[in-house]
């Protein structure tokens, strides 16, 4: 299992950039955004926890398709589902890299860009713990997402269509997470909360991504 | 010991094959004939176990099956090596010392796969069987786009693996030189009113 | 001979060697001359006080961000137009360079900031500007990264240059549009900078480091880009070495 | 090059909702940036014009990839490239079909979104009128960013790197135009630049996205 | 009549081919051979003009040439039919008659190009070329995965392209059965330190 998540990392490294992409994606929709809403910082500082939050699922859900189409374009994933690695770990392995290579990079930058949106000096800290227990949970249950559209053709819209509203809770307690961070109220439920989803997400979803990519290759 | 009682297989949800009995010893191999469409990747993948038979059954030894479909798996971005070492992971084994010299991809170690050839591409793909150390091998069309050497190359190896007590059950149209029985599955073309399919509830 | 000869690869090696050094030193003594002078030398500005002294990191690395691009366009140009490998490899030697100046800027700038507006980061059109030039640095960069084989991806580039700075002209005025500013004018850069007697204008005691820093940041930009494009041009011949002896 | 619009489109709806999906993406986007901010309608129907113009571009974005992608893949893209179609105008014709099945649709429906995030009543004619005249501008820059990381196996997310600065006078402008119906200012100029870009955009970017095409085929 | 004089090509930045002349003259076809890797995908790309060649001239009727590479470009989601149609529409023809027949794919007409086999995909990537009503053919590998009744079929439908004054130059492992010259590429290999290579100048 250590070798696929080895050869992911790898490949997304070899694709150039790997660990910069899903960052600089976004910091493109963080600097976007006050080109749409304006200039006015108090306006900006008061969306900046859900902006930061949208961004990052946006992240997240732009390299989903990735995760497995290519290994269904050239076999790859057939000839895995005949080995002996299980398939549920191999999901799991491809959740882990996704996130090392989209969620880490975003969660270690994301405090670094409070300022382009004002966000408030108190809500950094929160920022960082929201995204570090929750981003997981973003790559996992797209994973999913990626299993069930694997063989699709427009699989890029149609994913999307499917995982976002399965990011919903994730959405809603993180930037609620930052929120009461950034009002100065105690945040811990929001944060239990998505370190459950997490928890959850990483028991219980590497099933049924292997199921539904069994069906997929079928 | 493959053994293959009363399989049907279906593809798309129509019914492409009917009752294909068939046993390979061990050491022996098995040549899949007949025309286009007639269903020698269907019959692979369901012996394979990559999906489902309609009826019968497939019985070999436990975790001895590897299948190579028309479709290599090979990674653009990694070296020949690099996608070997990977499949010899995957399988828990090591990487054969000689592998690369059995398969004439020497030269191409540190080539990264996306800029091979077709048939350097094929050879590297086929190599994978080499690595990772399984008996029973199903194989579609395995020579496509290889040149008479490196089709010399694969059929001793491919000699070499039986002598050890493989089986191989290989979809083709060309001839491997390989002295081995053939089957041809147009006898047993799901007739058009078969039952099984997907669908055959509703009609 | 003709101009072009001094870019083929082997004579570009031969002339810059002694010309990277010299252009190395007199840039780092400028530099520290500029810097010393202006940080330690200098009295404090009546409204913005010691720090003003920023402005000898800022104002040269911000003009040297845009000129960077400016030089990529234009080696851009002539690999399009004449295919000299030495050109492409020095647009994409020069791009890294030219970030570097625009978060130079960007971080001075942000920390003048806090002093003079109350905030680190505002959204005025040139600040923005500068944001939306480091993203067409990456985007750049992240591009030559991606591709495998030189010549395509010095083409791919080349066109990316080409229409981004299209759209980079485009996006200042459209930023201008959208927001008025709490930044400067371009008071340096004005004709009258020195002599002029405007409020904004900057006095001669300011000016004089800042034009020998200005100076020191241009030879050092020389200076890194040749130095890169040498590495580059390394690194080409390594890769024709390794693929000559693979096929012998 | 008919045939060629005409096949994009049937396989667009070929391949399952064609037109539905960029809309639905649209759709989720407006709906996902409140459960982020939080429900305060002020705040809301201040950020609105922003939103629906980042919502947008986001949409656009997310199909790029597939513009040239699957014609890459199964060769259609290098035997188009050797066909008497000029590869111009195929390059054009990709960028239209892009359009009208995402910046169509989605300029179709913003407008019944706009209660969603509570958009100003003025601002509703200006919405309809800036996407109408400024979308065909992102599915044009879209599909020369498209252009030139087809082939690239992690093409998504640089492929988003590359195309959303160049997004980014759209954007504004975009924005801009409803924000300034929204306010009851004029914005006869905003959309005057808007449909200079997309007239600019379609003069010049069909050439350079067929050459970089050519590039990449080589 | 397609000329080619003193041709060099390369690929990924290392020269390939040296010096490859021949000549076709109309009604004539010509086999490409050599093993894998040494380049006859390289050559057939650069007669096609899908990329540039380092050195040497390539002429036969202006618009006249067409390639068939190892992909046939089939859209998975349009019918047999539709696939035809729309290269014949891209080309400015109509679809001819008798197409269908003459590849076997009668039957298939209204299914969807994803649901064939390998085999009846190759038929539909053939038939293109009996659409467009090109004269100068360049196939790599046309027969791959084709069945011995198909190869025939094609090799067929190739001799009466040739007999109507048509070009083809044919790069393939396996035998079609057509009375042409065949042209080994092995004594063209690019020497090592051939010139031209994308980063010879840095030498
Ligand atoms: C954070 C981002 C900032 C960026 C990207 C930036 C960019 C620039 C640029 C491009 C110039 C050169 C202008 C020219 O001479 O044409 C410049 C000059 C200057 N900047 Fe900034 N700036 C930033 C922040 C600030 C801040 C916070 C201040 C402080 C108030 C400031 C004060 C100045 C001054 C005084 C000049 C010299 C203007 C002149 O007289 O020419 N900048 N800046
Ligand atoms: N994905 C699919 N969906 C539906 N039908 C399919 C699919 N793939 C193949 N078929 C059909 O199933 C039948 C058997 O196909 P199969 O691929 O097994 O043939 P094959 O013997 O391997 O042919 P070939 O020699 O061309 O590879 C054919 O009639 C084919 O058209
Ligand atoms: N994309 C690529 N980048 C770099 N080198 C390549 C690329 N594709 C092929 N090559 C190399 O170029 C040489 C010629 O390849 P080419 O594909 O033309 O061979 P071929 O004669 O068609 O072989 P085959 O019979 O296997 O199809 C080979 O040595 C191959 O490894
Ligand atoms: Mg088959
Ligand atoms: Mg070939």
């Amino acid at each position: 299992m250590i070798a696929l998540l080895l050869r992911d990392l790898r490949l997304a490294v070899r694709a150039g950039g790997g660990f910069g992409l899903g960052l600089a994606f976004f910091l493109i929709v963080v600097v976007l955004v006050p080109f749409g809403v304006g200039p006015d910082t108090a306006l900006l500082s008061a969306i900046a926890p859900g902006i930061f939050w949208v961004a990052s699922l946006l992240a997240a859900l732009l390299s989903l398709d990735r995760i497995f189409a290519l290994d269904f374009e050239d076999g790859s994933l057939t000839l895995l589902a005949t080995s002996p690695l299980p398939f549920e770990g191999a999901a799991l392995m491809k959740a882990l890299a996704h996130w090392i290579t989209t969620g880490l990079p975003l969660t270690v930058a994301a405090p670094a860009l409070g300022f382009l949106l004002n966000l408030a000096p108190e809500a950094y800290v929160y920022l960082l713990l929201s995204l570090l227990l929750g981003t997981p949970a973003l790559s996992m249950i797209g994973t999913f997402g990626a299993g069930l559209t694997v063989g699709l053709r427009r699989g890029g819209l149609l994913l999307s269509l499917l995982v976002l509203p399965l990011y919903v809770p994730t959405l809603i307690f993180g930037a609620e997470a930052v929120r009461r961070g950034a009002d100065g109220l105690d945040p811990t439920g929001a944060l239990m909360l998505l370190a459950g989803i997490t928890v959850g997400g990483f028991a219980l979803l590497p099933f049924a991504t292997a199921a539904v990519l069994r069906i997929n290759l079928r | 010991m493959l053994q293959v009682r009363n399989l049907s297989c279906a593809r798309g949800g129509v019914p492409v094959l009917n009752a294909v009995s068939f046993d390979v010893a061990a050491g022996q191999a098995l040549i899949l004939r007949g025309p286009n469409g007639v269903g020698k990747t269907t019959l692979l993948r369901t012996l394979a176990g990559v999906q489902p038979a309609l009826d019968g059954t497939v019985d070999f030894p436990e975790e001895q099956g590897a299948y190579a479909s028309h479709a290599d798996g090979i990674k653009a971005a990694l070296s020949v090596t690099e996608n070997l070492v990977f499949w010899a992971e995957v399988y828990g084994g090591d990487l054969p010392d000689d592998i690369l010299e059995k398969f004439d991809l020497t030269d191409l170690r540190d080539r990264p796969g996306g800029t091979l050839s077709a048939g350097q591409k094929r050879r590297l793909g086929l190599a994978r069987l080499g690595v990772i150390g399984r008996k029973v091998l199903f194989l579609d069309e395995p020579t496509v786009s290889l040149d008479r050497f490196s089709v010399k190359l694969f059929a001793d190896w491919l000699r070499g693996h039986l002598a050890a007590g493989g089986i191989a059950v290989i979809a083709t149209h060309i001839d491997l030189g390989l002295d081995a029985p053939e089957l041809d599955l147009t006898p047993y073309r799901a007739a058009p009113d078969a039952h099984g399919g997907s669908d055959e509830a509703f009609l | 001979m003709s101009i072009w000869e001094y870019a083929n690869p082997k004579k570009f090696m031969g002339w810059t060697g002694p010309v990277l050094t010299w252009t190395f030193i007199l840039g780092g003594v400028s530099l520290a001359v500029g810097l010393v002078w202006g940080f330690f030398f200098t009295p404090d500005d009546f409204r913005q006080g010691s720090t003003v002294k920023i402005i000898y990191l800022h104002v040269p690395a911000a003009l040297m961000a845009i000129n960077a691009w400016i030089m990529m366009l234009v080696a851009s140009l002539i690999w399009v137009v004449r295919r000299h490998h030495v050109s492409a490899l020095a647009a994409r030697a020069a791009a890294p360079v030219g970030m570097t100046m625009t978060l130079i800027a960007l971080f001075t700038g942000a920390i003048w900031g806090q002093p003079m507006w109350g905030t680190y980061w505002a959204w005025d059109p040139r600040l923005t500007s500068f944001l939306i030039l480091f993203l067409f640095y990456l985007g750049y960069i992240a591009l030559w990264e991606a591709i495998e084989d030189p010549d395509t991806a010095a083409d791919l580039t080349a066109v990316l240059c080409m229409v981004g700075s299209v759209f980079a002209i485009l996006s200042r005025y459209a930023v201008l549009f959208w927001s008025q500013g709490l930044h400067q004018g371009a008071s340096v850069m004005r004709a009258g900078a020195v002599a002029g007697d405007t409020q904004e204008r900057v006095s001669n005691v300011f000016a004089v480091p800042l034009f020998i820093s200005i100076a020191g940041f241009v030879l050092l930009f020389v200076a890194l880009v040749l130095l890169r494009t040498r590495t580059e041009i390394r690194a080409r011949r390594m890769r024709a070495l390794e693929a000559r002896m693979r096929r012998a």
